[in-house]
């Protein structure tokens, strides 16, 4: 069981839920779960947000791991200077 | 997976592989190429910052003698909207072809409305003088209070702020919000014994590199285009380039040159797609450079913001609710740093309940860009001084206060996820123990503690390792060379094959020739592109490996690779002696052909870059004149690769803070005209202006990279802002709250203070 | 289209007869002499052709002597000559400060006294320390020279009192009196590479027993010229220089001021900020005088 | 327009060009010339990335018109090593790590030269002030002046 955040500015995209818990090991599982509730919802966060899996931030997840336990933020995409 | 070890190569101070070419002028940066009949664009840019467009005759320019090509928005594709995703900067392709060339409005002073190529620079020049525009002038906006008031004129018509839970029902300057919060934060503030909130407000300030741009592009009749560009990611001037023109990414051909500065600022594209339409119209390749005044008005500065900023703390210092209200300029089109900014602000600190609110507002200056650590200096330069403010209330040290509330590993940050580990606290530590925070102090002189803060990014990088013939090393990369990160590819290739420094070359190729690899931005080469180059190394000993046991007749698995040599594992049975990658080269076309390492990723788990920094400043009084005295720059990053190179970042990052705190800014006339657009009147420190600027590195490693290294190049910029700020109160006994920190200003403020004095003493 | 010409004289006759030739076919002319001012304006403000007729090979313009009763110094010496000559520096220490104060080093190598002066920027480090100075300006004027004094010679903003078919050949200064000398001292927001924001130059005679018995007192950037403030001098003269006679002068040089509010300061900032330089800068002056 | 022509000694080479009257002694030396080592980074003498000598004086090229060259020497950052040999301030600068992008380094070195061919033993301040003129971005000016003293050093004979 992996617990999934979302910030405010992403909440409308699942109906305002800030934090869920899904039963995924990878993240296009989660997208694929995400997407069975939230019809629509992975195109809005496909290469448009950045992700923290357990602390580490990657711009373009999809076969990235996710274990029983496991925190998975979505963020801003962040740039750089 | 970083490993404890000791380093062979790592570590050590080696001369950059660049570095004679450097020395000696024989490098060649943005505007040092030439092809034969090459010719000259130049671009004809608004004087009004914010007018309609309602006619442009070229008629007369195009017949000037020399003149080969006049193009204007008008011979542009139309470019639809849609947000680019791919690279480093956020915003959206329309935005980027319209102010690569303007349409029907001219947003800014400076925003370019034509362009011409000819056989001379001043062929050019005249014909732009000929070319005649028609302005309907609009009203420009040109800050944050007048952009976000009710009334505002549009700079966007049509323009509805995305980010609130509902759909606005009125178009605004503001673009986006974005809202962070955890737990109560006025039931935070209630639990408080004491809160502080103030306004604090910094200018619009430029990168300020001092190579300005430049490139130089051909295109055949085919629509195959070459573009040489000084740029700090010639993957995004291909696909940005390919975007503005209509054309096949796989036609545009981009070779980055040497660059000589960028900090963020040459992440976008301006020139390179005109450049290449003039090429087209005229039959020749093209060559365009921006003058220094060009730079400053048409390129991409930095936000100038509006940060409001409360805390509640216990009387021991203990944090207990934190709120920020962030306004930044994107200047005409949406895309500020305001989300890293906002990101940022509370980073470094535990603290249960805060809110965050940011906002991108559009005003009619030129379209920022990144610009090291983008939007952290100006939210954090107005966070690290208010806790300078709390710590004075509360009689405590403000290396304690800082340390009573830092985040540490398990920690979750104000931007979401929980910190692994992080050497925020090793750099507070190190400050408060460091001799130059015990140093007395004289007369109005004052000193002054400011934590930064940075993610760092991991992104996409490419690498491949060639092993030559001798057994020499190639290095083939796609992260333009800003500040040695050569010398740290070498170095970390050297160290995982086992060869000495000198054997190992780098180079940085071009989009046909290097694997896709993300700009060079965002503290991101010498982490995600060096763990390309350790995949692409450990790649080489594979296959060194496979053809050391083919040599010697054994399995693959019974080889061991040590100090550059294939060796066989202890226990296996075979007189064979060591096989060096020389050796091994020298054989590889009876082995099974070249030595052909390579790698590509998206490296995950950049570590977050905290730091500390400690000014002395002194004031004149008389004069308002703020002197930096001392300077120290306390980071963690992981592992330093090149420690000479990592002091640089720390001191140049160092060097921009100050001047950001103290002369730089933008001066604009009512009328949206920047007045001091030279190195004259925009003034970046000199030499004389600083002392020299002590480094402490602190290697706290990043569990994520195999050396443990963060990255390193933006967190330096951050902490300097408050840092001065913090020490000019210091110094005075007055808070001034708005950057930069001005004779005329810092004058004012200590005879306002002294007027206000002597009004109460005489009351 | 106009094209630009170049000329570079080697006598002053010759100089005379080609800056003749051009004013009868009514071509513009200009003269360069370290080009650090007149070259960034035909590139940025004022790009129109012109005839440059380059000054830098006039003996006249070069001549740099230190006799017993004046100082000559040719208009085109550059900064690098006259920061590097110890007897300039004894004799006229705030005018040779003053000219090395103008840029960088490599400024130096090129910028002159003469040009200072004549592109007669209200900021011109140089100005104010030529008048304290006593400078009197040596002008070529067709066959003759004629003389006037320096605090006449800067009419305007970027205006000064050569008519057409003339040249400044140099400055010259009285050789200051026992006991006089001068300090130039400008406000910058840097160390250095800036224009003033507020400029004063400073000469004061001081007798046996430290009473200042003259001064002349400048002040630049503060108005559209550089201003000779009799007031100041006035407030200076017959005290020891104490406190409450410098805070006179700097209050009178404020009181004189008429500055302007720009991307460099605001007049508030500029009034003040004069008055502290006049007082610092005659404290200077004031002790190299005393160390005679 | 009318091109002048232009005798003149680059680096102890005697060089000959043709230019027009308002053109920068810069531009010639980077566009006709292709001496690309000098760089441009204001063109109004406020940064220092063209300095080269003229007849010896440190000068921006930029703010030297390509006519005043006839019959002067010029010294550019190409001529500072000799033949194969980097010059002890060229080697100062790789060994310290006193630059990062590379595009002041040229004029940084020019400018070290001539002040330590005129003051063998320059203070920190004397260092910092003579190349004030000299806008470096990237590296906060520490280890620039550090090479230079150590540069000075070594041209001094002393052992580093």
């Amino acid at each position: 069981m992996a617990r999934v955040y979302f910030p405010d500015h992403l909440a409308s995209l699942t109906e305002g839920v800030r934090e869920l818990e899904a039963h995924v090991s990878s993240f296009r599982d989660l997208l694929e779960w995400l997407e069975g509730r939230y019809p629509g919802i992975s195109d809005k966060l496909i290469g448009k947000v950045a992700v923290a899996i357990d602390g580490d931030i990657i711009h373009d997840p999809f076969l990235d791991p996710i274990e029983p336990g496991s925190e998975v933020h979505f963020l801003y995409r962040i740039e750089g200077g | 997976m970083s490993e404890a070890r000791d380093f062979r190569s790592i570590g050590q101070r080696v001369i950059r592989p660049d570095g004679v070419d450097k020395v000696t002028g024989r490098a060649a940066f943005g505007a040092d190429y030439a092809l034969p009949g090459m010719i000259y664009g130049r671009v004809l840019r608004s004087p009004h910052a914010h007018a309609r467009i309602v006619s442009i005759d070229t008629k007369k320019a195009a017949r000037m003698p020399g003149v080969l090509a006049v193009v204007t928005g008008a011979d542009f594709p139309s470019v639809g909207s849609e947000e680019i995703t791919g690279g480093e900067g956020a915003g959206n392709y329309k935005d980027l072809a319209t102010n690569v060339m303007a349409r029907d409005k001219a947003l800014y002073h400076g925003h370019a409305v034509a362009a011409v190529a000819a056989t001379s620079v001043a062929e050019a020049e005249a014909a732009l003088a000929a070319i005649k525009v028609k302005y309907e002038k609009l009203k420009p906006l040109l800050d944050l209070d007048a952009a976000m008031a009710d009334d505002a004129v549009l700079v966007e018509e049509g323009l509805f702020t995305s980010g609130l839970p509902e759909k606005p029902t009125k178009p605004s300057n503001v673009a986006t919000v974005m809202e962070l919060k955890r737990g109560d934060v006025e039931a935070g503030f209630r639990e408080a014994d004491i809160v502080v909130e103030a306004t604090y407000r910094t200018p619009t300030v430029h990168q300020g590199y001092i190579e300005p741009h430049a490139c130089l592009a051909t295109i055949n009749q085919g629509g195959q285009a070459t573009i040489w560009a000084s740029t700090q990611g010639h993957f995004d001037v291909r696909s940005s380039t390919a975007k503005v023109l209509g054309l096949n990414v796989s036609d545009v051909r981009v070779i980055p040159t040497e660059i000589g500065g960028g900090f963020g600022g040459k992440t976008t594209i301006y020139v390179e797609p005109v450049a290449v339409l003039l090429s087209k119209r005229s039959g020749r390749p093209v060559k365009m450079t921006m003058s220094r005044e060009e730079v400053f008005r048409a390129s991409g500065p930095a936000s100038a913001t509006k940060c409001v900023i409360k805390i509640g703390a216990r009387k021991d210092g203990t944090l207990t609710a934190m709120s920020a209200w962030l306004a930044y300029e994107a200047g005409a089109f949406r895309g500020s740093s305001m989300a890293p900014g906002a990101m940022c602000v509370f980073a470094p600190y535990k603290v249960d309940n805060f809110l965050i609110r940011g906002f991108d507002v559009l005003v009619n200056k030129p379209k920022v860009a990144a610009y090291r650590a983008p939007g952290a200096p100006q939210s954090m330069y107005a966070c690290e001084s208010l806790l300078d403010e709390l710590a004075a209330k509360l009689g405590m040290d403000p290396i304690d206060l800082r340390l009573k509330n830092a985040v540490e590993e398990g920690a979750q940050a104000a931007y979401g996820p929980k910190f692994n580990a992080i050497g925020f606290r090793e750099c507070l530590e190190a400050a408060k123990r460091h001799p130059n925070y015990k140093i007395p102090l004289g007369q109005d002189e004052g000193r002054g503690v400011a934590a930064g803060f940075w993610f760092n990014a991991g992104m996409q990088s490419s690498a491949e390792i060639h092993i030559n013939e001798d057994g020499t090393v190639t290095v083939i990369e796609g992260n333009p060379d800003i500040g040695g990160s050569r010398a740290s590819m070498a170095l970390m290739a050297a160290e995982e094959l086992g060869v000495p420094y000198e054997r190992v070359r780098v180079q940085i190729a071009d989009t046909e020739s290097a694997g896709y690899t993300n700009t060079t931005g965002g503290s991101r080469v010498t982490f995600a592109t060096g763990m390309a180059v350790i995949q692409a190394a450990r790649d080489i000993i594979g296959q060194c490996k496979q053809r050391a046991a083919a040599t010697w007749g054994i399995d693959a698995d019974m080889v061991d690779w040590a100090d550059g040599k294939a060796i066989p594992k202890p226990g296996v049975n075979a007189d064979v002696k060591p096989l060096t990658l020389a050796a091994i080269a020298a054989n590889a076309g009876r082995t099974g052909g070249p030595l052909l390492g390579r790698a590509s990723l998206n490296a995950r788990g950049a570590g977050p870059g905290f730091s500390v920094n400690i000014a002395d400043v002194r004031v004149d009084r008389d004069t308002g004149k703020v002197d930096v005295l001392r300077f120290t720059a306390i980071q963690d990053v992981g592992k330093a690769i090149h420690p000479g190179y990592v002091e640089g970042q720390m001191q140049g990052g160092a060097a921009q803070g100050i001047g950001w705190a103290l002369n730089e800014e933008y001066v604009y006339s009512k009328d949206g005209v920047m007045e001091n657009a030279g190195f004259l009147d925009y003034r970046i420190p000199v030499a004389s202006d600083l002392p020299m600027i002590d480094t402490q590195i602190i290697e706290v490693p990043n569990p994520s990279h195999p050396y443990g290294v963060r990255g390193c190049g933006e967190t330096p910029i951050v902490a300097p802002l408050a840092a001065v700020a913090n020490a000019t109160h210091a110094a005075t006994g007055v808070r001034i709250r708005e950057l930069p920190l001005s004779p005329p200003r810092v004058l004012a403020a200590l005879d306002n203070a002294a007027g206000s004095a002597a009004g109460k003493a005489a009351g | 289209m106009e094209s630009f010409a170049y000329a570079a004289p080697a006598t002053l006759d010759e100089a005379l007869e080609i800056l003749k030739a051009h004013q009868r076919r009514k071509v513009r002319t200009q003269l360069l002499a370290g080009g650090t001012d007149m070259l960034v304006q035909m590139r940025t403000v004022d790009r129109e052709p012109r005839a440059i007729i380059d000054v830098k090979k006039l003996k006249e313009t070069n001549k740099l002597t230190l006799g017993a009763k004046e100082t000559y110094i040719g208009a085109a010496i550059p900064g690098v000559i006259l920061t590097a000559n110890p007897e300039l520096n004894a004799r006229h220490p705030g005018l040779v400060e003053a000219m090395d104060l103008i840029g960088s080093s490599q400024i130096q190598g090129r910028a002159s006294l003469g040009g200072n002066l004549c592109n007669a920027s209200p900021a011109g480090d140089t100005i104010p320390a030529i008048i304290a100075n006593g400078g009197i300006c040596v002008i070529a004027s067709g066959s003759k020279t004629r003389e006037i004094k320096a605090e006449k010679f800067v009419v305007g903003v970027g205006r000064n009192a050569l008519k057409p078919g003339e040249i400044l050949l140099g400055i010259r200064f009285p050789k200051p009196a026992k006991r006089t000398s001068d300090a130039y001292l400008r406000f910058i927001p840097r160390t250095e590479m800036d224009i003033a924001v507020a400029g004063a130059g400073v000469s004061v005679t001081l007798d046996k027993s430290g009473t200042c018995t003259a001064a002349r007192v400048v002040i630049g950037a503060v108005a559209p010229t550089a201003l000779l403030v009799p007031a100041a001098a006035k407030a200076l003269i017959g005290t020891k220089l104490d406190d409450a006679a410098l805070q006179a002068a700097g209050a009178a040089a404020s009181a004189a001021s008429k500055p302007i509010t720009d991307k460099r300061g605001t007049v508030e900032y500029r009034r003040k900020v004069v008055a502290v330089l006049v007082r610092r800068a005659t404290r200077i002056a004031a002790e190299r005088a005393g160390a005679q | 327009m009318t091109k002048v022509h232009v005798s003149t000694t680059i680096n102890g080479q005697p060089a000959e060009f043709l230019c027009e009257p308002s053109q920068s002694l810069l531009d010639v030396l980077r566009e006709d010339l292709q001496l690309t080592g000098t760089k441009e980074g204001c063109a109004t003498g406020d940064c220092g990335a063209c300095s080269i000598t003229l007849d010896g004086t440190l000068v921006c090229s930029c703010l030297v018109l390509g006519v005043e060259a006839a019959g002067k020497s010029l010294g550019t950052i190409e001529g500072i090593a000799k033949g194969d040999e980097l010059h002890p301030i060229q080697q100062k600068f790789l060994e310290h790590a006193a630059l990062q992008c590379g595009v002041c380094t040229p004029g940084l070195i020019v400018a070290t030269k001539s002040l330590l061919d005129a003051n063998p033993a320059p203070s920190e301040e004397e260092i910092r002030y003579y190349l004030a003129g000299n806008l470096c971005r990237c590296t906060g000016y520490d280890k620039i002046v550090r090479a230079v003293q150590d540069a000075a050093k070594t041209m001094r004979g002393e052992a580093a």
